[in-house]
């Protein structure tokens, strides 16, 4: 009861705009007293929002705690660094860097009226502890947090029990929730039907084609300029990119139908921001498969993909090529961008089909490739109920047609594309690869230790079961080491990956984030623009 | 005397049409008897629903009965398997539509000569023994008739090209259920005709069902008259017509047609349901005009009169 | 030679089947010859994207820059084999469980038809994918499998009927007198009689079985390496054609479905047409 | 009263029955699938993590393998009314996820099954009276024409014309997005508008179907003897067409309502798709994409007890269009 | 004698796919006011046709081709359809084959048949349940059965409720196409004794149709033989008991195997009848008469009038009569 009370109180405040707002059209240029509304568009299936926990994986809009929660740092895809938010600027390693301390922004106010404490911060780590599926990023595991304590007030400690430079990019993963609420529950089964955050906006109603928030006027980072944000709903992206053409949203935190990008640009009231991300669409391939575990076949499959025809056509340059030597460019300290247009890993027939004939595989009668009597040819499974991704594949088996490689397509569910991948049941396969924000994790999807062998399913995100002992190696040293050695490690890495082609990289979907500019300004373009911070920005023209 | 080619004995059919919650039986036929010789014509004749046709397909194998037994030459169809196999070629019958009884899609010479390979009957030539069936049931020329198709023949023609069909099979028991009834009179009386003949020539047996009295005298050497699975009255075709002794035989008698008759005292017509057979008491009680109360309450022995003449009712008790 | 074409001709009864017939003969003249007559190789896909219909591109380009009557026609191809062929497989089951029930009776048709009951009451589309899950490649052959394995549920039950009138039929009980072979009175009396009835269904399964596909395509489960209409208008959705005017890519693939299946439906009426009126029977 | 209890007895029985036997199906089918829903969560979700996966595995109830352990779960809970927990929404309940589906897709499917079923009547009927006349004619071809055309296609081109080029409708969705804050007459009005379009294309795809299923009823039951009776009696024309001819031609036709309503649910899903419409059908396909098991058992029940009930209705039906039903 | 019906070069043809049948050609007859009058022949021979087309109940593809209908001096061909639909069941009402379908199996007895009342008398209001009881009451139905469905009734009582209602408007004619044909001899027996009845009170005329010869013969006063859509012989019940006089009538009677008198093989009529599409060219039974003259085969016999009835046969022409004495003399 206290808890409506409060929530009663809040929305008061606004009722007197917003009467007004339904009144009177949105699209009209706001005057003093009418409440200025932002609609967002998203592709949420209705049935998908169910809950509004941030600590669970599904039945939830994830963008939305973005909204309404914080973390203690917010990480910044278009820059590849963090951005405080309940922190106080950037923490502190201890010398033996065992020990990170963060000192928390104390302004922070829950939106029912509650006071922010060091408690919910603790709560909310330590319930990942007690909670083992909610750590999904695996904080507590594999010899990372060992302890989580207060120092003083308004001071977090993290102690580790090995060194983890990575640790304040997984702190961004990790919403803070209001223990006063959180603790009479059961966090891996509350479905947090009005959640109460410290965010930018706070959350109203939810219905079939929208979910409605309202401004936090108290927000400790400065109250937002629109009143309310409206994510309205699609469940395909050629409504919600038609729906952006007509002005019905403003703009939209991802999916948008690539092919329409540059018919959305012909408006030029129309902006799209692109970042890259740390989802990595490749073809992927199990090294362990006859054939496959020959490096020329692969290399030869690598550079027999025309990425940049891929990328004009299929994405309408509304992506960024990948890195051969895997590493995203979000990271851009970290990443070997030579290795992006470097000639020996860019598209060439005639290198692929040398590169197979000096591997000493002949073309046999049908055109294919064939050693030993054994032809290349390879099942390729793609994810069903994606026709622009079908047609990439399309794409891509005719180009390793054309370099002798057979390959027979399969379409298979989501679930059951992981379970091949994880069981690693299947020889190519096209899918995104979607990594932690943090350069040493994307990497270690190289690892031996996170792979198994083909039939048992794989304890990490090598499911090209990739073993290279001198990565391993690197990867180990790495995880300890100062920035400096980082970046050399990571560079010799990144050339070894390149040059032994485990996974042939095509395109790094990250943010392809589409835009009006007609009502609203001071979008900042150093973020996300559809992101909280963003949109706590920017004005109604 | 030796075994009657046909001896049929208190043969009875229950059709128990069992739906999920409740079981619906039907007495179609209760406690026929009879028997048929070589070159014998007998009559069945009834109104419609009195059982005849079911009599016709339980001795043909078509259905089974419930209870009672059918003997061929002393062969029990019952329990002889080897009877059953060879049945078709033992006993055949000539089904009411003729239109229907013939598959559109074949040829007449194939329709004539497809039951003699399956059962091996032609050691020789097919096509001649169709030819001679059809010259033997007056389909001529013969040689026009053996690739028609059904459609491009008339009523009369196609019960024609069925009976050539059943002789084919050479069998001993012929049944007919009312060939004639969908073919125009004047049809009808030749195909009549062309069985009686047949009758005489190969020495069989018939056994014509039908619903018309004046065809029954006209084939028959017997008649027996069925009412409701029941056998009412059965004898010699001309007394059975002159001298009807069962108040059903006298109103059948009554109500056809025959504008030649001199005219007889009024019979007094009670409508009712006809009642099943199955029932504890003269079925025909309730439309008899002689009915009295033991007719209501008692089941009805067969009384027999001279000549082989049998009544089954209580007035003759 | 003539005589053949003549016959041909008139066994497609009435207006209605010759107007079908003429539209499926030009279907059935790009499916074979389509190769021939396309002006660009498949998937060539070299072109600028969303060009409007010109005389180089008489239907445009798509947004990967292909050639859209290009794509229509080895579409073509694709959409009248598995029509075809799924008719075929369904029109087999369906017959041969149709008869069957119809002819035997008893708990042989009652169970059945059950399970084609309970098979009506689980979407198809389930189904679908449930299959497609099992076949070793999601090629046109396993559309083609899954879509022919899945269908034949109404027609099963039609056919049933239609035997089960048929088994009334004097000749059925002439042939059981004459003691021929069940499996013998099925396929060889009463089958021949119920061919209109079957070839009516054929056709209407043959129309279902390019729906069927089309929408398999567009929810993503069609064969992707291959060209067909439905692939065509799964991309142009996906691709949000609309958005770019770009009627060249959604009209022709839905005109183009639409008017082969118009064809097939035609035909179908005129046999049925026919046979009614031979009969006087519409209990189909 | 025209029902006769065995009838009435009978008809429950069977729906009952085959109410169970589906779902037994339904429990059967997804399991049928290849791929763990456990794993893939923790794939896309928690980096493949085994330990996620094995915690997840619990709470989903997966974690015995046996098939008898889980349908006995099942059918245990399902006789309290509990349909299970979403996978792919866990941990909101299946119930939950449906409810919210199922009135939209009733709503249209229903209003618009019942529209196409009346103007197909109409029409089969006004076709049917006049054989070979120009509207019988016209009506015929471009029904045969309209049931040739994908339902996707007609939904895609109706949101090009009427809602991008023309604007008269929304591009999708069920409400208005402020519909929380809207008086219930503005509601009801954006339920309407944002429904239009949906129903318009299930009737234009429907429609021909009815059109021609009526006209052959119609044509045979006009070939009857009592039709020319009542023409030789002197009836007015609208009697002998709708008396005479309509309600004995009602009967083959209202089978085939009932049971294609079930159907056009199912059907419904490329519908839902284009128009971004929240119904069972989007829900049953996504829950299929994700293996949602749960999901999928309650979308097929819920479409099972539609198409058992709406057959059922049809049995109850029967007798008060046709009296001979109910003897037998 | 008055006649009330004057059926005059009927002919009525029907659009076959093969080409035009002509069902029905030049038919010439008359129908007293109270009489019965029979139509038999085989099966096609064009007798429902005829009453088809007096009563404007054809359907398509059929039409007339030609001659006129008189119902006591009202040209019935010309009339529109407004005023033909007036004239419907109250001066003519039909009764049809099969007991089965005549009636509308979704509506009670009761309306079925109170809307042909209603029909042509809208004002008849209350009164019209009543008049519906004595209908029922006329052909010896209970009363309560008008609220029973016509499946509940069996094929005789729905042939009774049939024949009720054709009178529930006292008409003056009433056709009769085969009423009793799938009725068992028993129940038809019942239902021609109760016709016979009621159009002796009322005298009402009757057109029976019938392959049935010895039933007409039972109940008829004139009757019409057709064969091959021509009207062959129209004469007296008596005329024909005593000695049929055209070969094809001869024909038919010698078809019924009858009950009395002496059993003696019956010969029937060989061959069939022939398509209507190609009918000889001659006298239309010539193939298959055993007493065809040579005339026969080329020349259509007209219809005759004289002391006996009408016939149409060369033996009884006086042309036909004169061949046949010459070639007589000629032996
Ligand atoms: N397969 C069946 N199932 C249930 N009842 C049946 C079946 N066949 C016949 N009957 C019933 O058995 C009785 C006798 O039928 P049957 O066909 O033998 O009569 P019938 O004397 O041949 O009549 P008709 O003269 O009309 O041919 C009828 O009451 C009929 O309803
Ligand atoms: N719709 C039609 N199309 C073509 N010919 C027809 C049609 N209806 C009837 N005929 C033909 O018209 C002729 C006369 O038919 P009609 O029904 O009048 O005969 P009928 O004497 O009443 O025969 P039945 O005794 O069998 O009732 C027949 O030869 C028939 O082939
Ligand atoms: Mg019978
Ligand atoms: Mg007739």
């Amino acid at each position: 009861s206290v808890l409506s009370g409060c929530s009663n109180s809040a929305s008061q405040a606004q009722t007197g705009t917003e009467g007004q707002a339904d009144t009177t059209s949105s699209t009209k240029p706001a005057n003093k007293g009418e409440s200025v509304v932002y609609h967002l568009g998203e592709t949420v299936n209705p049935e998908q929002v169910t809950n509004f926990n941030p600590f669970l994986a599904t039945g939830n809009w994830a963008p939305f705690f973005d909204y309404v929660f914080d973390p203690l740092y917010y990480f910044n895809p278009v820059k590849g660094e963090l951005v405080p938010r309940l922190a106080e600027g950037e923490g502190t390693w201890s010398a033996d860097n065992k020990t990170y301390t963060v000192k928390l922004n104390m302004k922070a106010k829950w939106q029912d009226g509650t006071a922010f404490s060091i408690d919910d911060v603790l709560y909310s780590f330590n319930t990942l502890k007690d909670y083992k599926v909610l750590d999904r990023y695996q904080l507590w595991g594999d010899g990372r947090l060992q302890e989580v304590t207060a120092q003083g007030s308004d001071t977090v400690v993290f102690k580790l029990s090995n060194t983890f430079p990575s640790l304040p990019f997984y702190l961004s993963t990790v919403y803070i929730v209001p223990k006063h609420q959180y603790e009479k529950e059961d966090p891996s089964q509350f479905l947090n039907k009005q959640p109460i955050g410290t965010g930018p906006f706070q959350f109203k109603s939810i219905n079939e084609s929208a979910i409605v928030l309202n401004k936090n006027a108290d927000y400790f980072l400065g109250s937002p300029n629109i009143d309310q944000l409206f994510v309205d709903r699609f469940n395909n992206s050629s409504t919600l990119t038609l729906a952006l053409e007509k002005g019905d949203v403003q703009g939209s935190t991802g999916t948008v139908a690539m092919p329409s990008v540059p018919k959305l640009l012909e408006n030029p009231v129309n902006k799209l921001q692109v970042y890259p991300g740390l989802n990595t669409f490749s073809v992927i391939m199990n090294n362990e498969k006859p054939g496959l575990n020959d490096t020329a076949v692969r290399r030869a499959i690598q550079i027999a993909i025309d990425r940049k025809s891929l990328i004009e056509k299929g994405e309408s340059n509304g992506v960024f090529p990948a890195n051969p030597g895997f590493l995203s460019s979000v990271f851009s300290d970290m990443a070997d961008s030579g290795l992006i247009n470097n000639p020996s890993y860019a598209y060439n027939v005639n290198e692929a089909t040398k590169l197979l004939e000096s591997a000493g595989y002949t073309k046999n009668g049908k055109g294919i490739y064939e050693k030993d009597g054994k032809p290349l040819s390879f099942t390729y499974h793609m994810a069903a109920n994606a026709p622009a991704q079908n047609k990439e594949g399309a794409m891509i088996t005719e180009w390793l047609k054309s370099i002798g490689v057979e390959t027979t397509v399969k379409l298979v569910t989501w679930p059951e594309l992981t379970k091949l991948l994880m069981s690693g049941d299947y020889e190519l396969l096209q899918n995104g690869i979607q990594t932690p924000p943090d350069p040493q994790a994307q990497l270690e999807i190289f690892h031996s230790k996170m792979t198994a062998p083909t039939g048992e399913n794989t304890p990490g995100l090598n499911y090209m079961r990739f073993r290279d002992s001198e990565v391993d190696q690197w990867l180990d040293e790495a995880s300890s080491a100062d920035a400096g050695k980082r970046k050399e490690l990571y560079g010799k890495i990144q050339s070894r990956i390149s040059e032994q082609a485990p996974v042939a990289v095509m395109y790094n979907v990250g943010g392809h984030i589409p835009y009006r500019v007609d009502q609203f300004t001071d979008y900042n373009e150093d973020l996300p623009v559809t992101s909280a911070l963003s949109l706590m920005q920017i004005k109604k023209k | 005397m030796s075994k009657p080619l046909l001896h049929v004995n208190e043969l009875e059919k229950v059709f128990s049409s069992r739906s999920m919650f409740r079981k619906k039986q039907v007495h179609a036929v209760q406690d026929v008897s009879f028997t048929l010789e070589a070159g014998e014509v007998l009559a069945i004749v009834g109104e419609s629903g009195s059982g005849k046709s079911t009599v016709a397909r339980m001795l043909t194998n078509l259905i089974p009965a419930t209870s009672g037994d059918i003997v061929y030459n002393g062969e029990s169809l019952r329990t002889n398997r080897q009877l059953r196999k060879k049945l078709p070629t033992f006993v055949q019958m000539i089904f009411q539509d003729p239109f229907a009884a013939l598959n559109p899609h074949h040829t007449i010479g194939y329709i004539i000569g497809r039951p003699l390979q399956v059962h091996r009957l032609t050691q020789g030539d097919l096509r001649s023994r169709v030819l001679e069936l059809l010259r033997k049931v007056g389909l001529s020329p013969e040689e026009d008739f053996i690739d028609k198709y059904p459609y491009q023949l008339s009523g009369g023609q196609k019960q024609r090209v069925v009976i050539a069909k059943v002789l084919g099979l050479a069998p001993k028991v012929i049944i007919a259920d009312e060939p004639t009834s969908m073919l125009d009179v004047s049809i009808g009386i030749d195909i009549m005709n062309l069985l009686l003949d047949l009758k005489e020539k190969e020495n069989l047996a018939l056994m014509m069902i039908t619903h018309n009295l004046g065809s029954a005298r006209y084939m028959a050497d017997r008649i027996a008259v069925m009412y409701a699975g029941r056998v009412m009255e059965y004898g010699p075709a001309e007394e059975l017509i002159q001298n009807p002794q069962h108040p059903y035989t006298k109103l059948l008698l009554y109500s056809s047609p025959d504008p030649w008759r001199e005219q007889t005292e009024v019979f007094e017509v009670v409508e009712a349901q006809v009642q099943d057979a199955s029932g504890a008491c003269c079925s025909f009680h309730n439309r008899c005009p002689f009915a009295t109360d033991i007719c209501r309450t008692k089941p009805v022995a067969i009384a027999q009169l001279e000549n082989g003449h049998q009544v089954r009712c209580h007035l003759y008790a | 030679m003539k005589k053949i074409v003549k016959a041909g001709w008139s066994a497609f009864p009435g207006i209605k089947g010759k107007m079908g017939l003429v539209i499926l003969l030009f279907f059935t003249g790009v499916a074979l010859f389509g190769t021939w007559v396309a002006p660009y190789p498949k998937n060539f896909i070299g072109f600028d994207s969303w060009l409007p219909p010109s005389f180089g591109h008489w239907l445009g380009t798509d947004s990967y820059g292909q050639d859209v009557l290009s794509q229509m026609i080895y579409g073509t191809r694709t959409s009248f084999w598995v029509g075809i062929l799924a008719g075929l497989i369904t029109t087999v089951i369906g017959v041969t469980v149709g008869i069957v029930a119809g002819f035997k009776g008893g708990w042989i048709e009652e169970s059945l038809m059950r399970i084609v009951d309970l098979f009506l009451i689980i979407p198809t589309l389930a189904l679908m994918i449930i299959l497609a899950s099992f076949l070793p490649s999601m090629g046109t052959m396993s559309t083609i499998v899954i879509i022919g394995s899945l269908s034949w549920l109404y027609m099963g039950r039609s056919i049933r009927s239609q035997t089960m009138s048929e088994r009334q039929s004097g000749y059925v009980e002439a042939a059981r007198m004459v003691g021929m072979k069940d499996s013998e009175i099925m396929f060889r009396e009463i089958l021949p009689n119920i061919t209109p009835v079957i070839l009516a269904n054929l056709v209407l399964v043959t129309t279902q079985a390019v729906l069927a596909e089309a929408g398999l395509s567009f929810l993503g489960l069609g064969d992707p390496t291959n060209v067909s209409w439905g692939t065509i208008l799964a991309l142009a959705n996906a691709n949000n054609a609309v958005l770019f005017h770009a009627w060249w890519w959604i009209l022709p693939p839905g005109l183009a479905i639409a008017f082969f299946c118009f064809g097939f439906i035609l035909i179908g009426n005129g046999i049925l047409e026919k046979y009614r009126a031979n009969r006087g029977n519409a209990a189909l | 009263m025209r029902y006769n209890s065995v009838y009435l007895i009978k008809r429950i029985g069977i729906a009952l029955i085959t109410l169970y036997v589906a779902v037994t199906l339904n429990f059967l089918l997804p399991r049928l699938m290849k791929g763990d829903p456990a794993s893939a969560l923790a794939s896309e979700k928690a980096l493949g993590s085994q330990e996620v996966a094995d915690a997840l595995k619990v709470q989903f109830g997966l974690d015995n393998p046996s098939l008898w352990y889980q349908y006995a779960k099942y059918m245990k809970q399902l006789l309290h009314g509990n349909l299970g927990v979403s996978y792919a929404n866990f941990p909101s309940p299946v119930a939950d996820v449906m409810l919210k589906a199922l009135p939209w897709t009733l709503g249209t499917v229903l209003i618009a099954t019942l529209l196409s079923y009346l103007i197909g009547w109409l029409i089969g009927i006004r076709g049917a009276w006049k054989p070979g006349s120009l509207f019988d004619n016209t009506t015929l071809f471009s029904s045969f024409f309209l049931n040739s055309v994908p339902f996707f296609w007609i939904a895609i081109i109706f949101i090009m014309i009427f809602s991008f080029y023309l604007g008269w409708f929304p591009l999708g969705q069920a409400v208005d997005p402020a519909y929380d804050s809207f008086s219930w007459l503005e509601k009801a009005k954006s339920v309407v508008y944002h429904a239009f379009l949906p129903v318009f294309t299930l009737i234009i795809a429907t429609l021909a179907g009815h059109i021609l299923v009526l006209r052959n009823n119609l044509m045979r039951v006009l070939s009857e003897d009592y039709m020319l009776l009542a023409k030789a009696k002197g009836l007015r024309a609208s009697r002998r067409k709708y008396m005479y001819g309509a309600r004995n031609a009602l009967l083959p036709s209202f089978t085939g309502l009932m049971t294609s309503l079930g159907h056009v649910i199912g059907g419904a899903i490329t519908t839902e798709i284009v128009f971004s419409y929240p119904g069972v059908g989007l829900v049953t396909f996504n829950a299929i994409l994700n293996h949602d098991f749960p999901l999928i058992q309650g979308a097929f029940l819920c479409i099972a007890i539609s198409v058992i009930v709406c057959n059922l209705i049809a049995d109850l039906v029967y007798p008060l269009i046709d009296p001979r039903v109910a003897l037998n | 004698m008055a006649d009330l019906l004057q059926v005059r070069h009927l002919s009525i043809e029907y659009a076959a796919a093969r080409g035009v049948v002509r069902a029905v050609d030049d038919v010439t007859f008359s129908i007293g006011k109270g009489e019965i009058f029979g139509l038999a022949g085989e099966s096609g021979c064009g007798k429902s046709t005829t009453a088809f087309g007096v009563s404007r109940l054809l359907r398509h593809p059929a039409r007339i081709a030609g001659g006129s209908v008189q119902l006591d001096g009202t040209e019935l061909t010309t009339l529109s359809n407004e005023e033909f639909d007036r004239l419907r069941w109250s001066k003519i009402s039909i009764v049809l084959q099969s007991a089965m379908n005549n009636l509308n199996p979704v509506l009670k007895i009761c309306d079925q048949l109170t809307d042909a009342i209603l029909a042509h008398e809208p004002h008849a209001g209350k009164e019209v349940r009543q008049r519906a009881e004595q209908l029922m009451r006329l052909v010896d139905l209970p009363v309560d059965r008008l609220d029973s469905y016509p499946h509940e009734l069996s094929g005789g009582m729905r042939q009774r409720v049939v024949i009720a209602m054709a009178l529930a408007l006292q008409p003056s004619l009433v056709i009769m196409d085969e009423p009793t044909t799938a009725l068992d001899v028993v129940v038809q027996n019942g239902i021609i004794r109760k016709i016979m009845e009621l159009q002796k009170k009322f005298g009402f005329s009757i057109l029976f149709i019938t392959h049935d010869l010895p039933l007409m013969l039972e109940m008829c006063d004139r009757i019409g033989i057709m064969y091959a859509g021509k009207l062959v012989e129209v004469t007296s019940r008596e005329q024909i008991l005593q000695k049929p006089r055209h070969p094809y009538t001869q024909g038919l009677l010698n078809s019924f195997p009858s009950l009395s008198g002496p059993k003696q093989r019956l010969s029937g009529i060989p061959g069939h009848t022939p398509d209507l599409i190609r009918p000889p060219a001659g006298c239309r039974f010539c193939p298959r008469c055993s007493q065809a003259l040579a005339l026969c085969e080329t020349q259509q016999p007209m219809l005759m009038q004289d002391e006996k009835g009408q016939i149409a046969c060369h033996l009884y022409s006086e042309e036909g009569l004169s061949r046949e004495q010459a070639s007589a003399a000629c032996e």
